[in-house]
């Protein structure tokens, strides 16, 4: 890959989302529609606090209810696999970069964003929706062609400051879905409860 | 021994022939709840006393009755609520079933035979006195009665051959 | 019913004891342990302890420090499983079958040979965990509901083998349990201090009333009834785990009777083996006789001639059916690698019980003793040649092997037989080896006039 | 499973690609998972995605094309590149395992000197170069030496430019096999130096005098690949294939005969086999071959049959046989390794050419790289000009001349220690590094740009498929480097350095010079990128027709001799595995077993039984070989009839003395054993005359066969072409009276088509699907490369070799060698057997598992549920096949050393699609069922379904005899259903039932008798 691909494309996608944000931005300011954007859009908590909050605390207190409640960010901007790939994909500290460039300068976790690409080092996330290494469960084929939102299996990730583990993510949770829906029921899905359909 | 009992006279037999008079005459007196204390089980003083055979039988048949109908619906149910095929065989298939049965059918029936030995043990046994000497060698005969009836049975006991006989109050 | 302890003592109506005499004798035996106990006692403890640490150490490394040579998947752990699990059988034959045939030799031996039943049950049991690769998941092995919502496999012989071996536990625990009871009042009502407080809990109040004595006879009979389909069938289980299998040597209609007949013919010999020592040191002389020696060595005799003609039989009917597979498992057998150990079981278990048609022999208490302890190696080899000749020779040429059990194995072999010879020792100094009841009832009562 | 390494921790260093080294920490306590993500988006690689790279293998001079999988920025896998000419998509064993160079723990992580105290330690790359420049710049260019293995492409000519610019003509290829005698004989005979495309395909008749090209001559895959179109079996006709050679070897035992003459006859027997073809008039001989009648009239049958031990009777035969048919001689291997070899190889030529072979199947022009132009004679030349202080820098590249030059490397040691400066660019710390005073470790071949040519006209590019796993550096570049620090002439007359560019540019420039060539006018990035794409150019060489040459009256007649009386010729044969020893470190082909004797991990005598038994000797007892130099090994004995009586054979690549911890004092050398001096055409004699005695001693061996006869059970079952012509050829069925009646047929039947039925399980995509394999034995080779592929693919733990001894290998796949005849005068004959689970329809081993850990999918897969297994190793001993394999010890634990088959970096070679097995667990084939899945997601996320060929299991994609076909069984129109029904189908034990989804075809053997 030619060195200058990163930097274009840091560079690049800033302006992009740049773009994006203060878009959504100034729509939120309009007066005539902030009464009923007030209805609808979430807000999230200026204040959270953090010491009652489920799942561990990550490096960075990213939260998930700003970027993806507040901001309706799609969950796909940043696990842009999920589609194509049996991993989701983490966000690079550069896709993060696109944004906080510019955005949310002031915010001390942001500043942790920005000297970590500073120095050079990705972030060290805490994983929290863990399956033992025997088990494989491919993203693409479960939101592809079982239509699942992302929320079925993480929960209301856009309402979580921090993220918890939402489902238990044992054999038997797959089975209940796996079994609700056997080809009988639904033969597009063609879903199994054959062992090696994870098992292998 | 713990247990109030409402009084009474306690024999001691040496001899079970002699023991088995004294029940038989006590029975014609129209005693019936006199307990009977004896070492080994004895054929003379059972039919003496002439109990009906015991119902732990009943116990014993309903338990393993329900252990091998439990044994083959447990097999045939959990074959088929994850069903695999292994080596060619029909998913519940009843032959392999049958040893689960016989176990269960075994088990169940055991269980329930000391559960019935328990439960009728506990509700026929009555109150009443008792010497260690009926578990090594000697024949116990335990007649509650009231005071003013104790000369009569106590005349009773001693003719029929007691070696010896106490009041239990 | 058999008037006197022994046809010897029968004519001397004076060495009969009395009741009390009985219980005197046996309650006897439960006093003060003598030193020699402790040192015994700690024997097998430390032996114990040395099975316990080879286990460990398995458990912590994987089971790759037994000496498993593939195809030899199976080795002395299952050959020790199977080797309990038969000695097992011959208490509840004695208690249970000779019960229903009344047999009067039955009762001054029973007593030890139910204890036997469970103990060795207990340790039989151990093995199918200890051979297995994830111990830690042994519970799997039972259906038990659970959100993974799988169940075990019913075809599998091993399933059924988890269902005879725990049922089998269970029934021959209960069965000891329930036979005890009335001796338990007995010494309870013959001895004071906190062995008193012990009986008095554990003799769940009985006093031999006549309610009692009703139940307890029918549930005792029925348990007999029960034991008896269920002692010639757990062997018959074990036995499947074999002859269930494609392996030649083990896929064998004659499996299930053989099995049974060569457990019965173990655990005689281990009842033997226990009781000639368990007489001397109890001073038991009197109950246990040379008539009691003599039936149980007419049970070797009869058991270990149905065992010698299985063996006949699977080396006929390897050469009858012209299965060559068969064929070459039992020429391999008798001159393969491991003739040793083939020859061993043979003269074992198929030519010395011979010796038992003398007269002189079956009455000698040491020549049964010395016997008994050969027929206890015959039999372990008996089933080391089942399990692991016949795999070390199976179908596929290029996979054949050779295994040698290593330390752990050993280890655990000698700690098995410590975990039994404790659990035997704890039981023998606290509850009666002889039944108090069964002897006691083999013994008319006095009478005032002459029976009837 | 285990939680020391796993798939995870795979995922979680996803972003430390960023830097040069990576720090792993795959022993991590941490319970805490950690997600990393890239640092910078990476266009190429997608977490769960795996990227595939061309590139080049260079672990032996054949130069196969690669695919290397690429996961999550680390190469797992490396495949054959289909498009590649010199393998089309195959590779041998060795390849497979090359990732297990790449990750070797025993790598050397950076550039090392040597301090005061004589001990390597690190120090800075800039240091490293000063310190080379400095010497440099103080030397006389003429006593600069610089040996590099075979390389034929950029790096060699940057290395002679180099030199060039010092002033040095110092410069060696050293090859330890070289092909001198070869290339003398094509000098001699043909006046070309060079070794000749061998065009199999085109050859109705092969005759090989030695020439092991199975296993390790010149370019196995490829000579399989033609072997199998010219060998194997198909429609009524084979070709025949007679193999001479004192040893049977791998390659023999594919022979329809193999005749042991008289050590060092063979080239008797062709000059005699041209003799009868010229004086009987026998094919179409080129009209100049007739001046050879003169040469050749000495050689008439009679003359040499009692020197050659093969009668004269079989000399004719062959020669009619050879005559008949397109046919070819091939010279090689052991046969052309001895002091006489330039003479055999010269006789093979003759042979070939009164036969009209040379043109025909024999093709000049499309000449073989390797070689190289090494000769042993060079480093004996070395050795002379070390003694005589002429040698003041020395750099050695990828080569070990001290340890893989006759006494075990001593004397290449001992001229080291005289040159006044040594410098490494070694991989690995190995003996001739030992010497070193500064290293400065290459790339990996998976780490660099490179260029290689394996052949005229193929031009194959090695490019890095990652980063580098540890601080090396190319070599190419380190040179350019040192160039521009030493300056002067150094920058004036070398080009690279006054360039002010890379070796990549340097690489690049002589690509654009290709392109320029082939007169393609595209953007130079377009060409070069469809070359990466391909894997490279390539384009058919011209021909060059050769004559005789004027030398070829005068070729050196052949000797022959069998050692003297109570003596016996050792032949020190190159490993299929380790082949000289450079794959030793790779502990994937320590445990291969060998296809021969079926011995891991260690060196043996093979001896015949007779032999052994005359001596007293029984397996694995302890032999002393001593020489008529006095030098002496102790091995243990194998007893192997594929020997003449006086003949001993033993393989080398073991006994180093440093090589990392796999190789390290394993096995004997047997190098130690060979005669010091070039023979006359520059080359090793590997036979030996030697003295054996027993020890007394002995040794268990670490072998993997049991029986070695297959007692008459039809595993590997064989026809002849006769009766296979006559429609005779039937499977042979053990066990008649166990088959199943029809009627009984019909039941199981029913019974199965109802538990289908029954099952709500269910169907993938492809409800008929029912997976199945054909494996036709007439083309199997025995090479054992899908043994090493299915350890690659499905992370298949090596154990050592204390646990093969216990017969506790694990290879899911292994490759059976069974004997037959060999006894009262029959011919030996040896049969193959690749034996992997059978995937049995009524599976033994599914019903005995308590657990349902074991049990069949609805695809038709024996699957194994690893996560499930309790380990009651039922199934095993139920399976007639013995084809499951237990976990006795966790080989993913990391603090049991003495198990322990992935330390770090070696995980990350680790597939990432397939559970590692923790200890306790039963593992077995299950017709790579990741991969299955992958083409079903990828079908049904593509909408396509799944066609015939879309999936490729692991052993099938490397076999290069192609002797492996998988498919769907229920799709009557696959290529596995359509192999599946040949008459020459058999189930291995189909007697018991199993109903087995494998189906072998009968070997068929071209022979006359019956």
């Amino acid at each position: 890959m030619p060195k200058w691909v990163g930097p274009v494309a840091t560079t690049g996608g800033a302006i992009v989302l740049g773009a994006i944000v203060l878009f959504t931005g100034s729509e939120a300011l309009r007066p005539q529609e902030q009464e009923q954007a007030a209805v609808q859009a979430f807000e999230a908590p200026v204040d959270v606090d953090t010491a009652r909050l489920d799942g561990p605390r990550q490096p960075i207190f990213y939260r998930h209810d700003v970027h993806a409640g507040q901001y309706e960010i799609d969950c796909r901007y940043c696990h842009s696999y999920a589609e194509i790939s049996t991993s989701p994909g983490l966000p690079t500290v550069a896709s993060c970069m696109g944004c906080h460039l510019i955005v949310g300068t002031g915010n001390p976790e942001v500043q942790k964003l920005r000297d970590a690409n500073a120095r050079g080092e990705p972030i060290e996330w805490i994983e929290i929706h863990r399956l033992p290494q025997f088990v494989h469960f491919p993203h693409n084929l479960h939101v592809v062609k079982g239509e699942l939102a992302c929320q079925e299996c993480h929960g209301e990730i856009e309402r979580m400051p921090q993220v918890y583990q939402f489902a238990s993510l044992k054999m038997g949770w797959c089975i209940s879905c796996h079994e609700r829906s056997t080809y009988t029921d639904n033969p597009e899905r063609q879903v199994s409860t054959d062992c090696t359909a994870c098992h292998y | 021994m713990s247990k109030t009992h409402p009084g009474g006279l306690l024999a001691a037999f040496t001899q079970v022939d002699a023991a088995a008079g004294a029940i038989r005459e006590l029975k014609e007196m129209g005693y019936k709840d006199f307990t009977v204390y004896t070492p080994v089980p004895n054929h003379e003083i059972a039919d003496a006393v002439g109990h009906k055979v015991s119902s732990v039988r009943l116990w014993t048949l309903i338990g393993g009755l329900t252990g091998m109908s439990l044994g083959f619906l447990m097999s045939i149910w959990m074959s088929l609520d994850y069903p695999l095929i292994v080596g060619g065989k029909p998913i519940p298939s009843w032959m392999p079933y049958v040893v689960i049965s016989f176990e269960l059918t075994i088990l169940l029936g055991a269980l329930a035979t000391i559960a019935g030995l328990i439960v009728h043990s506990v509700r026929d046994t009555k109150p009443g006195a008792f010497d260690g000497r009926f578990t090594d060698d000697m024949i116990g005969i335990f007649v509650p009665c009231p005071v003013e009836r104790r000369p009569a049975v106590e005349q009773l006991l001693q003719s029929s051959g007691a070696a010896e006989v106490r009041v239990e109050t | 019913m058999a008037t006197a302890i022994s046809p010897e003592s029968a004519s001397l109506q004076d060495t009969q004891p009395t009741y009390s005499e009985i219980t005197r004798d046996i309650a006897a035996t439960l006093g003060s342990p003598s030193r020699g106990y402790y040192v015994l006692l700690g024997l097998v403890l430390t032996v114990l302890a040395a099975g316990v640490i080879a286990l460990l150490y398995q458990v912590r490394w994987g089971i790759g420090v037994a000496g498993y040579t593939p195809p030899v998947m199976w080795g002395v752990y299952i050959t020790t499983f199977v080797f309990w699990v038969g000695i097992a059988h011959c208490g509840t034959l004695i208690s249970a079958i000779l019960y229903l045939f009344r047999s009067a030799w039955r009762t001054a031996v029973y007593r030890t040979a139910e204890a036997m039943t469970v103990f060795a049950v207990m340790t039989a049991g151990l093995f199918p965990l200890i051979h297995l690769g994830r111990i830690w998941y042994a519970y799997w092995l039972f259906p038990y509901p659970n959100q993974r919502q799988l169940w075990v496999n019913f075809k599998s012989p091993l399933v059924w083998d988890v269902f005879a071996v725990s049922t089998y536990f269970v029934v021959s625990t209960l069965f000891l349990i329930v036979g005890l009871i009335p001796d338990i009042a007995a010494v309870r009502d013959k001895v004071t201090g906190w062995r008193k407080k012990l009986y008095t809990i554990t003799s769940l109040g009985w006093r031999g009333s006549d309610q009692q004595w009703r139940h307890y006879s029918r549930a005792y009979l029925y348990l007999a009834a029960l034991a008896t389909p269920l002692v010639l069938s757990v062997h018959s289980v074990v036995s499947w785990d074999f002859a269930m299998s494609i392996v030649p040597g083990w896929h064998a209609t004659i499996f299930a009777p053989y099995f049974v007949a060569g457990a019965i013919y173990s655990g005689v010999a281990m009842v033997i083996t226990l009781m000639v020592p368990l007489r001397k040191v109890f001073r038991m002389e009197r109950y246990i006789t040379v008539w009691h020696f003599e039936n149980l060595a007419k049970l070797l005799l009869l058991t270990g001639m149905i065992v010698g003609y299985a063996y006949v039989v699977e080396f006929f009917i390897a050469w009858y059916s012209g299965n060559p597979f068969e064929r070459a498992s039992f020429w391999n057998r008798a001159f393969g690698d491991y003739w040793w150990a083939t020859w061993t079981m043979l003269i074992c278990n198929g030519f010395m019980p011979l010796l038992l048609w003398f007269p002189k022999i079956r009455r000698s208490i040491p020549a049964l003793f010395v016997m008994s302890l050969f027929v206890n190696l015959g039999m372990w080899f008996e089933r080391f040649v089942i399990i692991v000749v016949s795999l070390s020779y199976e179908y596929e040429p290029y996979a054949m092997g050779h295994y040698t059990p290593s330390w752990v194995e050993w280890s655990i072999l000698a700690g098995s037989f410590a975990w039994f010879f404790m659990w035997f020792l704890l039981f023998a100094k606290n509850f009666p080896t002889v039944s108090i009841t069964e002897v006691k009832e083999i013994i008319p009562m006095p009478r005032r006039r002459a029976h009837p | 499973m285990s939680d020391g390494m796993n798939r995870r921790k795979f995922l979680r260093v996803l972003g430390a690609s960023g830097g040069g080294a990576v720090a792993l920490s795959g022993c991590s306590t941490d319970s805490v998972e950690k997600l990393i993500p890239y640092l910078v988006p990476n266009e190429d690689q997608i977490p769960g995605i795996a990227t595939y790279y061309a590139s080049t293998c260079r672990d032996c001079p054949a130069g196969c094309g690669v695919h290397v999988r690429v996961r999550e920025g680390r190469a797992v896998k490396v495949e054959g590149n289909p498009d590649h000419p010199i393998n089309r998509g195959k590779l041998c064993a060795r390849a497979q395992a090359s990732l297990q160079g790449t990750y070797n723990p025993d790598r050397i992580t950076g550039p090392m000197a040597r301090n005061a105290a004589g001990e390597l330690e690190p120090i800075t790359w800039d240091e490293a170069i000063a310190r080379v420049a400095e010497r440099l710049g103080a030397a006389d260019g003429s006593k600069v030496w610089f040996i590099t293995g075979n390389e034929g492409g950029s790096f060699d000519q940057l290395v002679n430019e180099w030199l060039r610019a010092l002033g040095s003509s110092g410069r060696m290829v050293f090859e330890p096999f070289g092909y001198e005698a070869v290339r003398y004989a094509n000098r001699q005979v043909f006046g070309v130096d060079a070794i000749p495309a061998y065009q199999f395909a085109d050859a109705e008749y092969i005759l090989s005098f030695g020439a092991d090209f199975l296993e390790t001559w010149v370019s196995p895959v490829e000579y399989a690949r033609g072997f199998s179109a010219a060998h194997g079996y198909r429609d009524g006709a084979m070709g025949r294939y007679v193999h001479i050679e004192p040893r049977m070897s791998m390659t023999a035992m594919s022979a329809d005969e193999w005749i042991a003459p008289a050590p060092r006859s063979e080239g008797l027997i062709a000059l005699a086999m041209a003799q009868v073809i010229l004086s009987e008039g026998l094919g179409r001989p080129p009209r100049d071959a007739g001046r050879l009648r003169g040469v050749l009239d000495d050689y008439a049958p009679e003359d040499v049959a009692v020197r050659a031990d093969v009668s004269a009777e079989i000399i004719r035969r062959l020669a009619g046989e050879f005559a008949a048919r397109p046919s070819i001689a091939l010279p090689g291997g052991m046969g052309t390794q001895h002091t006489d070899a330039h003479g055999t190889a010269a006789a093979v030529n003759i042979l070939n050419y009164v036969a009209g072979n040379v043109g025909r199947t024999i093709v000049f022009g499309a000449d073989v790289q390797a070689g190289g132009r090494s000769s042993y004679a060079s480093i004996e030349a070395f050795v002379t000009a070390a003694a005589a202080g002429d040698v003041e820098v020395l750099f050695v590249h990828g080569a070990n001349p001290a340890f893989a030059t006759p006494s075990a490397g001593g004397r290449f040691g001992a001229a080291q220690q005289s040159a006044g400066f040594n410098v490494s660019f070694a991989r690995f710390e190995d003996e001739t590094t030992a010497a070193a005073d500064l290293v400065l470790p290459d790339h990996d071949p998976y780490e660099q740009w490179n260029d290689y040519e394996p052949r005229a006209g193929i031009h194959s590019l090695v490019q890095p498929v990652m980063q580098p796993v540890f601080d090396t550096r190319q070599t190419g570049d380190v040179l350019i480097e040192v160039a521009r620090r030493v300056g002067g002439r150094m920058v004036q007359g070398f080009v690279p350095a006054r360039n002010d560019g890379t070796y990549k540019d340097y690489l690049q420039e002589r690509w654009r010079e290709l392109q320029r060539e082939r007169r393609d006018r595209r953007p130079f990035d377009t060409f070069w990128r469809e070359a990466l794409q391909r894997g490279g150019i390539w384009s058919e060489a011209p021909r060059s027709t050769v004559r005789l040459a004027p030398s070829a009256s005068e070729i050196t007649p052949p000797a022959a001799g069998a050692a003297p009386e109570g003596q016996f010729t050792l032949i020190a044969y190159p490993s299929l595995a380790l082949y000289d020893g450079r794959a030793a470190n790779r502990p994937w082909l320590q445990e291969l077993p060998d296809p021969v004797t079926k011995m891991t991990w260690g060196t043996w005598l093979e001896i015949h039984p007779d032999t052994a038994e005359r001596l007293g000797l029984a397996e694995g007892d302890l032999v002393e070989i001593t020489t008529g130099d006095g030098a002496s090994l102790t091995v243990p004995a194998y007893l192997y009839p594929g020997l003449r009586h006086d003949v001993v054979a033993m393989p080398l690549g073991q006994g180093h003395t440093r090589y990392g911890r796999y190789a390290t004092d394993r096995g004997v050398n047997a190098y130690g054993l060979l005669n010091q001096d070039p023979t006359a055409f520059g080359g090793v004699s590997h036979y030996q005359t030697v003295t054996l005695r027993p020890t007394g001693d002995h040794e268990y061996l670490a072998k993997t066969e049991g029986k070695r006869r297959q007692l008459g059970r039809g595993i590997a079952q064989a026809v002849t072409l006769a009766a296979m012509q006559q429609g005779e050829g039937h499977p042979f069925h053990i066990q008649h009276a166990a088959a199943v009646p029809e009627r009984e047929e019909r039941v199981l039947d029913d019974v199965a088509e109802a538990q289908k039925e029954a099952t709500r399980y269910g169907p993938y995509a492809y409800d008929e699907t029912k997976w199945g394999m054909a494996i036709d034995l007439s083309k199997c080779t025995g090479c054992s490369a899908c043994v090493a592929a299915c350890s690659a693919e499905n992370n298949v733990p090596f154990v050592g070799e204390d646990q093969v001894r216990r017969g506790r290998e694990m290879h899911w796949i292994r490759i059976e060698r069974y004997f037959e005849g060999g006894q009262d005068g029959e011919p030996l004959e040896t049969r193959f057997v690749p034996m992997l689970c059978q995937q049995c329809g009524n599976a033994p081993c599914e019903p005995v598992c308590p657990v349902f850990a074991a049990y069949r999918t609805p695809d038709g897969l024996n699957a194994q549920v690893y996560n499930r297994c309790v380990g009651t190793r039922y199934c095993s001993n139920n399976c007639p096949y013995k084809v499951r394999y237990f976990n006795w010890y966790d080989m993913s634990t990391p603090n049991d050393p003495d198990t322990f088959a992935w330390p770090e970096p070696m995980h990350w070679l680790l597939n990432p699609d397939v559970t590692v097995r923790s200890r306790g667990v039963m593992e077995k084939c299950t017709f790579c069922v990741q991969r299955i899945r992958g083409a079903q997601h990828e079908a049904r996320l593509s909408g396509v379904p799944l066609a015939d060929g879309d999936v490729v299991v692991a052993c099938q994609q490397t076999c290069p005899a192609d002797a492996i076909v998988f498919g769907n069984l229920n799709d009557p129109t696959s290529r596995v259903a359509r192999t599946a029904a040949d008459a020459r189908g058999y189930h291995v034990l189909g007697g018991l039932n199993t109903k087995p989804s494998v189906t072998y075809l009968m070997k068929v053997r071209n022979v006359e008798e019956a």
